[in-house]
């Protein structure tokens, strides 16, 4: 880590009052009806701040933060529901470059990446979608000088605004990584039920692409770029879990039926009081995940495969228990209940299901045994 | 009149005015296409039979008046049996002022006019006793200011049937007043209420210094929490609680293989997790039919029956919980929408829209009060506000 | 069906009659700690009425009823936690006899059965303890002029009561059904968590045994008087939720905390309006699976599966909530709710899981394609 | 006095009255079988060094009073830090009259007395300001009548904190006064009382007729609440949430990985819906020990934390749902109890035993309604009896 705790609070201090100030629910409302998806204006501010560049390495311009930053500063992110590429780009393209180990290509590459002036993003799941290493469904060919791509990638994440595709393809020798003009590629938009995502299923056909060289198995750089991706997703589902939760309480505080504010029937105060172990329980695992994979730790993919379903089925089933507690009022658009919701059942996708995290999770506690 | 007769004259009546195949699309929000042939329907008695003769009925028993209905089921003949289902013309001849009653009961009864209910406001929702729209008495008028939500049919509507407040001084369920209040005037303004679903089935509608002569009032000032409880017994007999379920998906398999077909479908159906799931889900369907059956038999033979009171609980822990398995059979899939994705829009559909059961027409928490109280004869919650005088009421 | 509605209901009512007058907590508690674990004077009255001999029929001494009376008279044993082997021999082996098809065996066994001076038990799974076919554990081999059984059954109900075994054994030809004299099998008690039940583990050497002749094949009858124990246990647990639930409401409406009945705080009251819709749908189960049944349907099997989860759950939740709902005073043996829930947790495992039953309704959906 | 000074001279005084390797069974209900070496750490001022030096203390620090225990605790003796640790004492010191208090604080601090609690009552559960066992003055006594339950040791006991009703005629709270009754006398009746678990940990406690000197009497009469809130929070702090959880398995494997050995024994492991419940259960343990860590870390900070009150809940959960899995995984095994089978006892007895948290100190609901209301601030219930004079209180 080479922030200290008084800086890191400083930093996740100003990123608070960016988001404050910058991505209201009124912000979030007007970006997520943008073809793009996301305010490029902000975005140069996100950069400004250095949450582009948070784990990317000092030497190629960014802020050197680890897993714990991360997850605290994708907090903020989840309760303000950021519509951008981030995660995409500055957790996911910027953590396999990282791990990949490719000198050449992380000098060349993450710069851009931690000044925001370049996004990029991971094509690294073929159409069944588990995001695991069977599922890839792109084949790497040797041509000319360089490779060619042929085959298929799904839900790939801000695709369409990407300037910088870094594609994972079955070679002949094995898994590779290969950086690829996402101007060459077929993009097929997916329309998202959560209307603040980008998506989209690529299609390659004989697309030119330049292989990345590997200090380490293709899978698992991948591999430890998704852990990157699973913290930062848990802690946006623990920031989002929270903030949902005090939405809720303060309306059951303020709102009156029979006289009563209703937050003080039994049924409403009962919900309410599982709520907060849920969103506790929340952001315990969000920040034990991080700790623990900052830490190297062994346990790290316990930790994770945790977090990964605890804070999953706590921000869905926490969103789905606000809109029953608000009552009808939530039932409508212009209510941010659904909002959440609806980046809830993303988050609960993205990049794989709690049930087989949960298969995850008790794999790892039989390797621990 | 015997059976026979009755029967003989409702054919002779269908065949001479109503032909053969002619298909009916049926009232909605008090309208209806066929109005020519409902005055027939009116005229001939067999619009309410049961009421008495001189309120447009012939007085005959209920029994009777199922005999008629099953005639003009049978030709698929609209306009009988309203004295059981028109919500509108029960309210109003049950409670309707003399001259007021006689003009607006035939014009309901041939689905003349477009109807719409003015009950919810955005601060009484569970507390509709707790409404704030107001009605001020000014000459031969009343003067309707406040604002409503959760109407449907209000934009085409002649008349709102309108809860509201003409007492500020008394308990809350005792100063209130029932009306007909005219909707098409430049005091109402309707605006769509887009719901979570993206759908605006329902309005808002805003009303300020609208007028209402006092001849539309149904009941005495201060009687209009009482019209209302019938008025919304009629529409809970009307209705059903069926009618409060969502649409369901718009394709797919029907029936109790339903889920297992979907799964089969989103190749899941080997995965024992998801087995278990689609017996679980399959299991609440099943038995609420069940339950409804026994309950059915039970009044059949005129035992009241707790578990009629059940129904919309069961159907919101069976929306909720099938949401959430379609959510589980799609995986990644359910991330998407729009009409190429088929499966993920209808699993989105219901997650949303079972809360238009599990929050509408009273949430799962007060049908929780409803059941413990009513069936089970456990103890009021205390109301604190009962018996203040509604100007001291909390609200927020 | 050999009885009429009304006379049906006079049945039912001296069958009520008898349960509150002989089968009180009191006697259930004072005969469940005896070794026999059933009043042998009770028995007779049981067997008096007619409910020992309710599924066997006329021409045997029996009544004629089938599953729907059977239901119907299990629900009310089950509300009163009548302690007694009649699962094991008036309907378990009364069942077998009458679905074999072994006309000698029939007219030489079940007149006893059905007049209640023959206890009879069936063993039809080994130490797997499904229930299924697979699991049978007993051979059968040909000795002189009978057969000799080897290998073991397990959780056989009251063999330690019973005057006559009917033992399901793997025979060279296949699965057949043996009459055994008790005596002379190795009986090894089971203590039961439910002390209201009686349980052996038998073991079988050189046993001598007498092969019953079967019109269908074996498992065939099995099932068929399977089919029959577990509409039995679902109409027991139907009885036995609907009475812990009354039990809890009326608990709730005389137990006063905070100067008020605990039944008007939302907590109690809305657990109760759950717990109605488990009780009612409880019933609805087992009246449903015992009326295909008797109607011979089609969709039996699906029904009975669905009978056999449901109610197994509802019963366990429901008695699991009225300890909950009751408070301190049901954490007493004094109080009868534990008594339920043993018999719940009893009822959930007789004769199959849950689980399994829920994967044999699944595949009963399929079928029904 | 320097930290280094302090540490020396309990070095010392334990060199000279504690052997090495001397091991301590630690106190049980107020006694503590090392009555003589306790004596010896009072005298010398280790026992409870925080407090007042005419009240048995040296007027420490906190943090010297830790010192000490640290030195204590490194020798394996017992008897210092009871200003932290021992509820009868600090109960008596703070609410005691001054002769009665000079008398019994010694004997507690020395372990020499056995000591009850008698607070909770058939009819006082969740509501314990509701109790009606009563005291009515004679002469310089109280005569004690009623009915006490769940009490611990109380069969041994020299005394028993009792609460109980003095005045009838002011609302439930204001009635109340708080005695050390003592409990070898023939108006107590302790029997035990027979758990669901068919285990005896618990008296009853009937009381007839007993006396209990005035001077006896912690507080003034119809102080008794308020004392009781204080003994309440010093037992909260002495035993934490965790003593009210059960025993455990008595056997088995421990640890994140217990449940999947308890599969894996029970050939279930491969079982893809045993392996989802199994991540589920061992998560609700895992989260909770991570919320305690970051609940302890916040208050290291001096932040407060709202997770600690949680742990109750959770605990309730995990207790509940592990006994649900245990059962899974035991199948028809579940059914059988005894020492041959304790894989079953195990299973059966912790879904019995899961209630002792979940109703126990508190039922998960009235945990609800303390989390709902002291740590989110929601409104409480209303107290339809709190103004009321006790005689009018509705009870049953």
């Amino acid at each position: 880590m080479a922030i200290g705790a008084d800086e890191m609070q400083a930093f996740l201090d100003g990123w608070q009052r960016l988001l404050a100030a910058r991505c209201a629910e009124a912000d979030v409302r007007r970006v997520m009806e943008t073809p793009e998806g996301f305010d490029r204006a902000l975005w140069g501010e996100i950069a400004a701040l250095g949450i582009t560049g948070l784990i990317v390495a000092p030497e190629h311009g960014g802020v050197g933060g680890g897993a714990t930053e991360l997850e605290r500063v994708m907090e903020a992110a989840g309760a303000a529901l950021l519509p951008s590429p981030l995660l995409s780009s500055g957790v996911l393209a910027a953590g396999l470059l990282g791990a990949l180990g490719d000198a050449e290509a992380a000098a060349r590459l993450l710069p851009g990446i931690a000044d925001g002036s370049r996004i990029a993003t991971v094509a690294l799941t073929g159409p069944r979608a588990r995001w695991i290493e069977d599922d890839v469904a792109v084949t790497a060919a040797p041509a000319g000088n360089g490779w060619q791509l042929d085959g298929a990638a799904a839900f790939v994440t801000h695709a369409e605004v990407a300037d910088l595709l870094l594609v994972v393809a079955r070679a002949p020798d094995g898994l590779g990584v290969f950086e690829v003009d996402p101007a060459a590629v077929a993009t097929n938009a997916l329309p998202a039920f959560d209307r603040t995502l980008r998506m989209a299923d690529l299609t390659f056909a004989g697309t030119p692409a330049t292989r990345l060289a590997g200090a380490i198995p293709a899978w698992e750089a991948v591999e430890a770029a998704l852990d990157l991706a699973r913290v930062a997703i848990a802690g946006e589902q623990a920031g989002g879990t929270r903030r949902v939760f005090e939405m809720t309480v303060d309306y059951a505080k303020a709102r009156h039926q029979f006289g009563r504010a209703i937050g003080g029937f039994q049924a409403i105060k009962h919900m309410a009081a599982d709520l907060l172990l849920e969103s506790e329980s929340c952001t315990s695992a969000a920040r034990h995940a991080a700790e623990r994979l900052a830490a190297g730790a062994e346990d790290a993919p316990q930790a994770i495969a945790l977090a990964a379903f605890a804070c999953a089925d706590a921000f869905v089933h926490t969103t789905a228990q606000a809109i029953q507690m608000h009552g009808g009022i939530a039932f409508t658009w212009a209510h941010p209940a659904h909002l959440y919701l609806r980046r809830a059942r993303a988050d609960a996708q993205l990049f794989g299901t709690s049930d087989a995290y949960r298969e995850r999770f008790v794999q790892a506690l039989e390797q621990a045994r | 009149m015997t059976d026979d007769e009755l029967i003989a004259e409702t054919r002779a009546f269908l065949a001479a005015n109503w032909a053969p195949g002619r298909k009916s699309s049926g009232e909605a929000y008090g309208r209806h296409p066929d109005s020519d042939f409902l005055q027939r329907v009116l005229d001939a008695g067999f619009a309410v039979p049961t009421w008495p003769r001189e309120s447009w009925g012939r007085g005959l028993s209920a029994a009777q008046g199922k005999l008629i209905e099953r005639e003009f089921a049978a030709a698929g003949a609209p306009g009988a049996g309203q004295d059981r289902s028109n919500l509108w013309a029960n309210t109003a001849a049950a409670h309707a002022q003399p001259d007021f009653r006689s003009h607006i009961v035939p014009l309901l009864l041939t689905g003349r006019v477009g109807m719409c209910l003015l009950y919810s406001e955005p601060g009484a929702g569970s507390d509709l006793a707790g409404v704030r729209t107001r009605a001020d008495r000014d000459g031969d008028d009343y003067v309707i200011n406040g604002q409503k939500v959760w109407t449907s049919g209000a934009a085409d509507a002649d008349y709102g049937m309108l809860i509201c407040r003409t007492d500020w001084d008394v308990p809350k369920h005792k100063g209130l007043s029932f009306f007909f209040l005219p909707m098409q005037q430049p005091g109402i303004d309707v605006r769509p209420l887009r719901q979570i679903t993206d759908e605006a089935h329902f309005n808002e509608v805003f009303i300020t210094d609208a007028r209402v002569p006092a001849a539309n009032m149904l009941g005495k000032p201060g009687d209009g929490w009482r019209v209302l409880m019938t008025a919304l017994a009629y529409e809970r007999s009307v209705m059903g609680d069926a009618a409060r379920g969502p649409r369901s998906g718009k394709a797919g398999p029907k029936g109790d293989a339903a889920l297992v077909e979907l799964a089969r479908e989103a190749g899941m159906l080997e995965d024992p997790v998801v087995r278990q799931e689609i017996a679980r889900v399959t299991a609440y369907k099943i038995l609420n039919r069940l339950n409804n059956a026994r309950a059915k038999a039970d009044m059949a033979q005129g035992n009241s029956s707790p578990i009629m009171s059940l129904g919309k609980l069961a159907m919101s822990r069976i929306l909720h919980s099938e949401a959430a398995l379609r959510t589980r059979l799609l995986g990644p899939q359910s991330m998407l929408e729009g009409p190429q994705h088929p499966c993920a829009e209808d699993a989105n559909f219901l997650t949303l829209n079972a809360y238009f059961t599990s929050i509408g027409g009273g949430t799962d928490q007060i049908q929780r009060n409803i059941i413990g109280e009513r069936v089970l004869g456990l103890p009021k919650e205390p109301e604190l506000d009962r018996e203040l005088p509604f100007r001291e009421v909390k609200a927020g």
